[in-house]
């Protein structure tokens, strides 16, 4: 009775992903990327194009794999508000082939951007660890092992969807046919999806966390092979953390029109998301405060070096790029998110988040630039072209995101039809 | 005080929350002045209709916030300036450090003001206890609504709460111009 | 802030009103026996005390490069032990989680408490306690004032900041049940007290929504507040030079650490107490379980947070690094070592099977395990980087005497006597909250 | 608090007292002269400076007191002492302690029924004159030379028996074999002056030996790295500290000293026989034959490079003594000892004859023997000790003292109580040496004086009156009123000085110094040589006994002195501690380890003591160091007396004590632990204390600490790493500005900078600044069991280092002290700013302020900051040595080094009063003051011309952890520079 009309609903959502003008966009996008990677490999600025293709590569690996994160998240916590956006943030698995790609560029092109490479005086353990064979098959397996659970994941969290007659009958395409295959007795499968996905919630989780900690030694920390900071993982991965749940809010808004989500959404439950985004974008604050603070308070060089180059040595342009990151990824979310009208805006929490991401986005940028880039002066200028560079690869980054995500949302049911915490929020969902 | 001395009081017993709602609505509906809503749990619904909107304390709360942090960090800074001496070579006023301060403050100002805020608006301590219409039920499982109408309604509002589904009607006796 | 609860559609209000007031009724043998016992280990303590004060900082174990031991050691132990209080009551508030409403009160009262114990160990600990005032920033004809740069500061204005405003939380909540055990008393001076604790609440809904506005807020701010507070504490360590102290992670592994010891010794109170007072169709296994699972997230932290201080110090080369993470693990302090490692990164690892976080007694052992590992983590920390740091030419090593112990000992009871006292006094469970979890009473539509 | 505010009242009441007394006694009938500018009255807060000589070794250095209200409070060096040229020693440094000592005798004690009972000073001399009218008494005093010395042997002379000078370490030996081969009875005097090759056997000359000052004075000029000119060659049984600091040291037992020299002789000779006259070729071989060769445990290849090294170098000196190696053919060794230096030319140019050398005068050790033993069996003798106590540094001393005690015919005139007053029959109360009027003349024309510099403490007198009182009891005529008359009768007769005032300016100035006669170069008479024993070979089973003087106990008084136990030994970093050091081999093959208990055996005695494994010690020995058992000494200083374990057994011919007797036998016997204040001896690869080896210096290639630890510069000069930390002067020439390495500016300093540096190329480890620390600071005095648990107070220490280089088990030595950085990270974790850095670039520390958090120790990454763990009590009359310019610290608070800032202030506020800039040097820490080898300079690093600024900008400079820890210490460390030659082998 309530049901069929909701799962009605839910189906018909499908043939609203498209658009138009989504085509022209992406299109537009992926230009703007070629034209970023030319730039930046041609531009004449000695390593600009590694460090353009690193920093989108990073977001991306990120992104991707967070999406599952936070719907293993929401699966584990009974938290109810979180089920709309779910199957949004599942999605988040539709950039992991590009990711790959990406990383895979960066280890095949490794001999000409590690910086460690030309460093003679390896200490410690990094005789052993930054070995160029030992590092390309680490940091492939790492990112192949996590996307490799987080879709076993993903898999049976759809699969539970696809026992429901109504959605195999709904998505007969390939992705919809393999996840409905052999479903005889709905209910027994059903539960078992359940099971698995109760066991596989907290793997994802954990996983991610180790997993993303190493990517961060590796892909960004060894890039000052002197320079080592205990919370940088866990610094790294909270941020990317923080860019995918800007990602869900972004996306989620985008599509709010076109899809109605205020059918499953009330605007309570929009501001949880909103409010989630301000929490992390505290916590994100504070992982960058602790380590921040430590190194500026003890003061030794072995560490301070690091925050030089990058905040106050005026030989070099970084450190007019300091507060712009920090205003982006902290004092404008934070000010804007602490206000209720702008966490029910949905244009101003889409500008909030595109703010954040190209926050995290610098901030990246910062952690990796001074050890790729050769500057002749110290004058800003000579940041303009390395960049714009990363930010039209970023972009580029997003006109192949987007038509892969519609791919993937018009080929499953956008909310998650079989859990039963998502129905009762439905029946007695309080209305606004 | 004049209306007060020709109006008279009645309290409806309920035990459950949505013919209390029911009634006010009611009540609500007839231009009975609703006195009071004594419950022991919060109900969004009857505050809904009794004072709509937001608390206002979270204003406190924020001014007691800036203030705090206005105030950490300018002690901090200002003593720091008055005794100036060097350690470690760091800045006498070495903001950096001093946001720590800044934080601290700011945290225990916004709560002690969201305190008075809450106590202010609450009008809390209440000095009246009891007042006559409260009952000790009220603090276990029943909700009390407090309803005072012109005496020739006396009737029609017992009707009214009945119908509601008051379980017990009273009709308080009070002093003239004991409440205001 | 009505998050339905599954499991309390049974009761009633008048049940649960009841049932919890019931707690406060005539004390059992037993309880006073506890008491008195409690008493004796305070007394212990003031005796050790008194000892120290007149005889001097020589009496105990400490040494010239170990300058910090037991003391400090208890003193951020039992800081962490209050957290558990305003994370379950803030955090888990803010977000809606329901097994909150029926232990929170309790976690709360251990957090007032144990942070007033660990106040103490400051005063305790410094070389000459009479002039402890310096440290705070008051106005003096000669304009002294203290050094803001120093996490020590930091560390007093975090602490009292957060006792305060527990204290407020703490109290805040417990009005409208003031109010309900007001209503049920009997005439007299305990009712008088009542009376005035209560503030004259009545529960109207003036009062109510006012009320509910300041609570989340209180929560909104504590919330921060809890995070800081135990960073600032880590930050004693890690704004220092000391190899194996300063480090980056510390401050959200101390965090971490802080709510896994929280949550032990919550869950150590809470189990014997539910018991005892026959509250265990309020406080289910629900509650616990899940208050197990957060402990395991946490544990898992802790775990990850050992894992790569130890991973780093080998990557980084720096000699200084590498000697001391070496040394805990093979020094004179290895077992000490071991010992945290096992009780707080592998020991919960068992709450991964359903079987053993439902099973009240493995839960009640487990806490209990996480509490002394917690102690371990804080001791291994302190002394052992103390003890082997920058000049080998001036390592030394650090023992508990019996001076140490007695204080300890004393701290230990002093926070059970304020926590069994207040279990008698006051509701230790929230009678209005657990009343707001459940679906409100409704007569269903007629007609 | 109470404690803190006792200590003050105290002080004021010492003020007040001083002034009191001050009127009628500190400048009494007779007047005391301070030093040139000094007041004459006692004016309170200011110091006065009396001139003296320090007595606490017969090295007979020139003192400076510091006296506050006619109070000693703090000895300093003579600058104008030709011998320590304003340093001192450790021992030197505690010398003032003695006469605080508890152990003072107060009154004049006469022996009742066996028992000491005090008694009235008539009483006592009616006693003393009863015992010595119906014997012949010999006078046994510590070595004197001068109008005093005199004055006892008259005294002696009227008493019918001989004047003893007795002296445990007396080098009778080379007296001995200088007559046989000069006809000379003395001691030559040995310089390093000049030498370039020296060659010492057995002799620890930088710290015990003969004059120890004058020695590591002369070795520091000679050996410092920038113009290197003296190579030292060590061989002997034990690594003392002249052992450790040799630049080539090898390990040798004890017996091998003669042939090794016959093995150099027969070189020498084989050299430079057609200039031999035929008298001494023939001497030559009389003795060579008797040589067994060669010796064991040297190579000949090592033998030949020693040989080669005497024979090509311009000034040689072979030098050979100390307890460690006079055995039963000491003489023998002597005579050849002296033959080397006469065939290698040495005479002359670092070997003196005719300087007559006090040591000559002391008296051999069978005599005083012979005299102690006399006085107990014979009747018709008696005994006068006077400041010795033979009992206690002789064989066989117990029995000797229950005889004399039996006997009741010893008379001790002392300011110390000790072995001998103990069993002495009359005991009078004796003025200590500070309290009298004295002259000590060192050597032939170099006179100290000695003045009284306080009031007595207790009622006693001058220990040349009581002897010229009893003589007039006896009805001996007095030839002069009293002991000062004879002191400046014999200062005119040496230094016939005519001048209106010169006596009064000879007291200020402490000495008068004729030079002396040049000697000419003695002719040597060869014809006695034959008379010599053969050289003695040990045998038999056991382990070798070798009696050990060192740097703070000397010949075992120093055990008397708080401060010298308190200091820990640099080699052994015990403190309270006199442990029996065992050679390696020994411990492995006795399963033993620090610490543990082993009963020692010998024909003599039983006695038990704590191992301390010797690295560096000749296989197969066991040295016991002098000092245990003294009567100062806490039970739990397990601390053996070696005299007990050797006989009384002499040389015939010198009459010497023969020390090295043989073999004792060894048990462990039970575990315990040392009381060392060290941590790990080994650096474990942390660059902490360096060196370089002098091809690297000569090349000029200098290491440099960076963030990778310590580099090399290329071929081009260049290092590595840009960021590298800065040196005080580049430092200061960035203030105000933020360095490459910094995140926030540099402190600016507007006027001063100070700053230290020390030379570990200079630092011998001989711990006088230590000392002199405790001395100038009020630093407690904690005691054993509390340096067990490591809550020593020492505010600087001396740390010993085995780091990569170091070979045949020498250590590195570096002195700490705090750095007082510039970037301190004690400062800012101090809540309460107890802690700060001063605009003079000093790590203050106020002690009124501190809390007692500890915070900044935990966070001092050089551990030099020091907890006042309980109040330490101050005994009378100790308390009267505290410095009034230094806060007594109370319990509960934090203290350390800070230059001594109140000699800092002192001197700023005396520049200020005068109108004038301070003066570089002017300022001078304790421990800089007093460092004999002058490896601490002190000074304002903002001038760039002050001697220290310039010695901070030598290339071998660096700051310790520094570039680790971005602390900017104001304390500079110079590298050691080590001798090639040591490369390749041990």
């Amino acid at each position: 009775m309530k049901h069929a009309q909701l799962f009605a609903d839910v189906l018909a959502m499908r043939d609203k992903v498209h658009s138009p003008r989504d085509k022209s966009v992406s299109l537009a996008l992926g230009l703007c990327g070629a034209i970023g990677l030319l730039l930046a490999f041609a531009g004449g600025s000695p390593g600009a194009g590694w460090l353009a293709l690193l920093v989108a590569t990073t977001m991306t690996i990120g992104v991707a794999a967070v999406g599952v994160v936070f719907a293993a998240i929401f699966h584990i916590t009974a938290a109810r508000w979180g089920r709309p956006f779910q199957r949004f943030a599942e999605a988040g698995v539709a950039l992991m082939p590009l990711g790959l790609i990406c990383l895979l560029a960066l280890v095949l092109g490794g001999h000409a951007w590690l910086p460690w490479l030309q460093v003679d005086h390896l200490t410690g353990g990094k005789h052993a660890w930054l070995v160029r064979g030992f590092w390309d098959v680490r940091v492939l397996l790492t990112l192949v092992c996590t996307y490799a659970l987080s879709l076993t994941f993903v898999y049976y969290a759809w699969r539970r969807d696809f026992c429901l007659g109504e959605v195999r009958a709904a998505f007969t395409g390939r992705l919809g046919a393999w996840l409905g295959r052999g479903i005889t007795d709905a209910e027994r499968e059903m539960a078992r999806c359940t099971r698995r996905l109760d066991v596989l919630a907290p793997a994802v989780i954990i996983v991610y966390a180790l997993a993303f900690s190493f990517l961060a030694f590796d892909l960004i920390m060894a890039l000052e092979p002197d320079w080592y900071s205990t919370l940088f993982g866990a610094w790294y991965f909270i941020s990317h953390l923080f860019v995918g749940l800007a990602a869900i809010v972004l996306i989620t808004t985008v599509l709010w029109r076109r899809l109605s989500l205020e059918r499953f959404v009330s605007m309570p439950r929009q501001r949880d998301l909103a409010t989630l985004l301000f929490a992390f974008c505290l916590v994100h604050m504070d992982f960058f405060w602790s380590q921040f603070l430590t190194i500026w308070y003890a003061h030794l060089p072995e560490f301070t070096f690091y925050l030089i180059d990058r905040t106050l040595d005026p030989a070099l342009p970084y450190h007019h790029l300091t507060w712009p990151a920090l205003a982006a990824f902290f004092f404008i979310p934070f000010g804007t998110l602490l206000f209720r009208r702008v966490k029910s805006s949905r244009l101003l929490l889409s500008a909030v988040a595109i703010i954040a991401i190209s926050g995290v986005l610098l901030a990246r940028f910062i952690e990796a630039a001074p050890a790729l880039l050769t500057l002749d002066s110290p004058s800003v200028t000579g940041l303009f072209l390395p960049l714009a560079a990363t930010a039209l690869v970023a972009l580029g980054v997003i006109g192949v995101a987007i038509p892969l995500y519609q791919r993937l949302l018009t080929s499953i049911p956008l909310m998650p039809l079989s859990d039963e915490v998502f129905l009762a929020t439905q029946t007695h969902e309080e209305h606004p | 005080m004049s209306s007060a001395s020709r109006s008279s009081d009645l309290l409806g017993h309920f035990a459950h929350v949505d013919t209390l709602v029911e009634a006010i609505t009611a009540a609500q509906a007839n231009a009975y002045e609703v006195c009071d809503v004594y419950s022991p749990v919060p109900v969004e619904a009857a505050q809904a209709l009794i004072s709509p909107g937001r608390s206002p304390v979270r204003f406190v709360t924020f001014a007691g916030g800036l203030c705090g942090l206005v105030g950490g960090m300018g002690l901090a800074i200002i003593t720091s300036l008055i005794w100036n001496l060097v350690v470690a070579g760091k800045p006498i006023t070495a903001v950096v450090p001093f946001m720590v301060v800044g934080f601290e403050a700011t945290i225990l100002i916004g709560a002690i003001s969201t305190l008075l805020g809450m106590l202010i608006f609450a009008q809390l301590p209440y000095r009246r206890f009891p007042t006559p219409a409260y009952r000790a039920s009220f603090s276990r499982d029943r909700f009390g609504l407090w309803l005072r109408c012109a005496p020739e309604q006396v009737e029609a509002v017992q009707r009214l709460l009945e119908e509601a589904g008051a379980e017990k009607v009273e009709v308080l006796s009070i002093a003239q111009g004991g409440r205001s | 802030m009505s998050t339905h609860h599954p499991q309390l559609g049974a009761l009633s209000y008048g049940q649960v009103d009841h049932d919890i007031l019931a707690t406060l009724g005539r004390p059992s043998r037993a309880y006073l026996a506890i008491l008195v016992f409690c008493f004796g280990l305070v007394c212990i303590g003031a005796v050790s005390y008194y000892h120290l004060l007149t005889k001097g900082m020589g009496v105990t174990g400490l040494n010239n490069p170990v300058g910090w031991g037991s003391f400090i050691t208890n003193f951020v132990f039992w800081v962490g032990i209050g957290h558990a209080g305003t994370l379950i009551s803030a955090i888990l508030f803010l977000l809606r989680v329901p097994w909150r409403t029926a232990i929170f009160r309790a976690a709360e009262a251990a957090t007032v408490f144990a942070v007033c114990t660990a106040g103490l160990y400051p005063l305790i600990h410094v070389g000459r306690v009479w002039v402890a005032y310096y440290m705070i920033p008051f106005p003096t004809g000669r304009e002294l004032w203290p050094n803001f740069r120093s996490p020590l500061v930091w560390d007093l204005i975090a602490i009292s900041t957060y006792l305060t405003v527990s204290a407020v939380f703490f109290y805040v909540g417990l009005i409208p049940d003031i109010a309900a055990a007001r209503d049920r008393a009997k005439p007299g001076p305990r009712q008088f007290i009542l009376k005035l604790l209560s503030l004259g609440w009545l529960g109207s809904i003036r009062q109510w929504k006012h009320y509910m506005g300041a609570y989340v807020l209180f929560a909104a701010l504590a919330t921060p507040l809890v995070i800081s507070v135990h960073s600032v504490v880590s930050w004693d360590f890690a704004m220092s030079v000391i190899p194996g102290w300063h480090t980056t992670i510390f401050a959200p592994y101390f965090v971490a650490g802080a709510i896994l010891s929280g949550l032990a010794m919550v869950m150590t109170i809470l189990i014997p107490l539910r018991r005892v007072f026959k509250v265990e169709h309020i406080i289910r296994p629900y509650h616990l379980e899940s208050m197990a699972k957060l402990l395991l997230v946490t544990s898992l932290i802790v775990g990850y947070a050992y894992f790569i201080e130890i991973f780093i110090a080998w990557y980084s080369g720096n000699p200084f690094e590498i000697a001391i993470f070496k040394y805990r693990a093979t020094g004179e302090y290895a077992a000490i070592f071991w010992l945290m490692v096992i009780c707080n990164a592998v020991v919960p690892l068992l709450f991964f099977k359903k079987s053993i976080r439902t099973n009240i007694l493995a839960l009640f052992i487990i806490s209990i395990v996480v509490n002394f590992g917690m102690w371990f983590e804080r001791y291994n920390i302190i002394v052992s980087s103390l003890a082997h740091d920058f000049f080998p030419t001036a390592w030394g090593i650090y023992e508990m005497t019996p001076v140490e112990w007695g204080i300890m000992l004393g701290a230990f009871g002093l926070f059970f006597l304020l926590f069994l006292t207040f279990v008698r006094i006051l509701p230790s469970i929230s009678i209005a909250e657990v009343k707001e979890s459940m679906p409100h009473p409704l007569r269903g539509r007629k007609r | 608090m109470r404690v803190d505010r006792r200590d003050f009242l105290k002080s004021l009441g010492i003020v007040g007292g001083a002034l009191v007394v001050g009127c009628n006694t500190s400048a009494p009938e007779e007047k005391l002269h301070a030093y040139l500018s000094a007041p004459k009255a006692v004016v309170p807060g200011v110091a006065a400076t009396y001139a003296t000589v320090c007595r606490a070794c017969p090295a007979g250095c020139g003192l400076w007191v510091k006296t506050r209200e006619g109070k000693p409070i703090k000895l300093e060096g003579n600058p104008d002492h030709p011998l320590n040229q304003g340093k001192l020693c450790a021992r030197g440094q505690a010398f003032v302690q003695s006469l605080y000592s508890p152990r003072r005798v107060q009154t004049p004690m006469v022996r009742v029924a066996g028992e000491l009972r005090p008694a009235s000073w008539n009483q006592a001399l009616e006693r003393a004159a009863e015992i010595l009218g119906e014997t012949r008494c010999a006078v046994v005093s510590g070595l004197e030379q001068g109008g005093y010395a005199r004055l006892l042997q008259d005294a002696a002379a009227h008493l019918g028996g001989p004047h003893l000078c007795f002296e445990p370490l007396a080098p009778r030996p080379l007296a001995a074999a200088c007559r046989l081969l000069f006809d000379r009875d003395e001691v030559p005097v040995f310089s390093l002056a000049q030498a370039d090759q020296v060659l010492s056997l057995g002799a620890d000359f930088l710290d015990t030996w003969l004059s120890p000052l004058q020695h590591a004075r002369e070795w520091a000029e000679g050996h410092q790295a920038e113009q290197r000119a003296l190579f030292v060659t060590y061989l002997g049984p034990r690594r003392h500290l002249t052992a450790n600091m040799a630049d080539d040291f090898h390990p040798l037992a004890a017996d091998q000293c003669g042939p090794v020299l016959a093995a150099l002789l027969r070189a020498v000779v084989a050299r430079q026989k057609p200039t031999l006259t035929a008298a001494l070729q023939e001497a030559l071989t009389q003795i060579l034959d008797k040589a067994p060769a060669p010796p064991r445990g040297l190579s000949d290849a090592r033998l030949e490079q020693i040989t080669d090294r005497l024979l090509s170098a311009r000034a040689p000196l072979v030098m050979w003594g100390g307890p460690e190696v006079y055995g039963r053919d000491a003489t023998t060794v002597a005579t050849m000892v002296l033959l080397l230096n006469h065939l290698l030319g040495a005479f002359d140019k670092t070997v003196f004859l005719g300087r007559g050398h006090a040591w000559s005068k002391a008296a051999a050790h069978a005599t005083v023997y012979s005299a102690l033993h006399q006085a107990a069996h014979e009747p018709q003798q008696a005994v006068l000790l006077l400041g010795t106590d033979p009992l206690f540094s002789l064989p066989g001393g117990a029995a000797l003292g229950a005889a004399l005690q039996k006997a009741g015919r010893c008379i001790a005139l002392a300011w110390e109580h000790n072995h001998s007053t103990a069993v002495a029959e009359v005991v009078l109360p004796a003025h200590h040496p500070l309290e009298s009027w004295g002259d000590y003349e060192v050597e032939r024309g170099l006179v100290g004086l000695l003045q009284p510099v306080r009031v007595p403490l207790y009622d006693s007198r001058h220990p040349g009156d009581i002897l010229l009182d009893l003589t007039t009891r006896l009805g001996h005529p007095r030839r002069l009123p009293s002991s000062k008359d004879y002191v400046i009768e014999a200062w005119q007769h040496r230094c016939n000085d005519l001048a209106p005032n010169a006596w009064e300016d000879a007291l200020s100035a402490g000495l008068c110094h004729v030079p002396a006669p040049t000697s000419t170069i003695v002719p040597l008479k060869p014809n006695r040589l034959h008379l010599l024993p053969p050289l003695y070979a040990a045998s038999g089973q056991g382990v070798d006994l070798l009696v050990a003087a060192t740097t703070l106990l000397y010949d075992g008084r120093g055990a008397g002195a708080e401060w010298l136990m308190e200091t820990p030994d640099s080699l052994t970093q015990c403190a309270w501690e006199i442990p029996a050091e065992l050679s390696q081999d020994l411990a492995l093959t006795l399963n033993v380890s620090d610490g543990d208990v082993v009963t020692l055996t010998s024909p003599h005695a039983e006695v038990q003591g704590r191992v301390l494994v010797a690295r560096g010690a000749c296989p197969n020995t066991l040295a016991l160091r002098l000092g245990g058992e003294h009567p100062a000494l806490p039970e739990e200083v397990l601390a053996p007396n070696p005299m007990r374990l050797i006989g009384p057994v002499f040389d015939p011919l010198s009459g010497a004590l023969v020390w090295v007797q043989g073999r004792i036998g060894m048990a462990r016997s039970a575990k315990s632990t040392l009381a060392s204040v060290m941590g790990s001896p080994h650096s474990e690869g942390r660059n902490l204390c360096l060196s370089m080896s002098a091809s690297d210096f000569a090349k000029g290639r200098f290491p440099r600490m960076d963030m990778h630890g310590e580099v090399l510069p290329d071929a081009a000069g260049n290092y590595p790493d840009k960021r590298y930390a800065q040196m005080p002067v580049e430092e200061i020439a960035l203030e105000g500005q933020r360095p490459a390495n910094n995140m926030t500016p540099l402190t600016e300093h507007p006027e001063q900078r100070w700053g230290m540096v020390v030379d570990l190329d200079r630092c011998i480890g001989c711990a006088a600044c230590v000392t002199a620390c405790y001395a100038e600071n009020n630093i407690p005095v904690v005691g054993r069991a509390e340096v067990l648990r490591g809550r020593e107070l020492s505010w600087m220490r001396i740390e010993q280092h085995i780091t990569a280089d170091v070979r045949q088990g020498q250590v590195r030595f570096l002195p700490i002290m705090c750095q007082q950085c510039g970037q301190a990270p004690c400062e800012t974790v101090c809540p309460v700013f107890a802690a700060y850095h001063t605009p003079d670039g000093l790590n203050a520390q106020v002690y009124n302020r501190c809390v007692g958090t500890r915070y900044c120790s935990n966070n001092c990454p050089y551990k030099v900051r020091r907890f006042n763990w309980f109040d330490y009590p101050r005994p009378e009359p100790g308390n009267q040595q505290l410095n009034p310019d230094v806060t007594v610290r109370p319990r509960g608070v934090m203290e350390k080094c800070t230059f001594c800032v109140h000699r800092i202030r002192e001197a700023r506020n005396r520049a200020a009063f005068e109108g004038r800039p301070l003066r570089d040097g002017e300022i001078q820490p304790a421990c800089v003051q007093t460092c004999p080898t002058g490896a601490l300079r002190f000074g304002n690093f903002k001038d760039l011309d002050a001697e220290a600024t310039q010695w901070s900008q030598n290339p071998r400079g660096y700051r310790v952890l520094d570039y680790l820890l971005n602390t900017r210490p104001g304390v500079v460390y110079l590298r050691k520079v080590y001798a090639d030659s040591q490369e390749g082998q041990g």
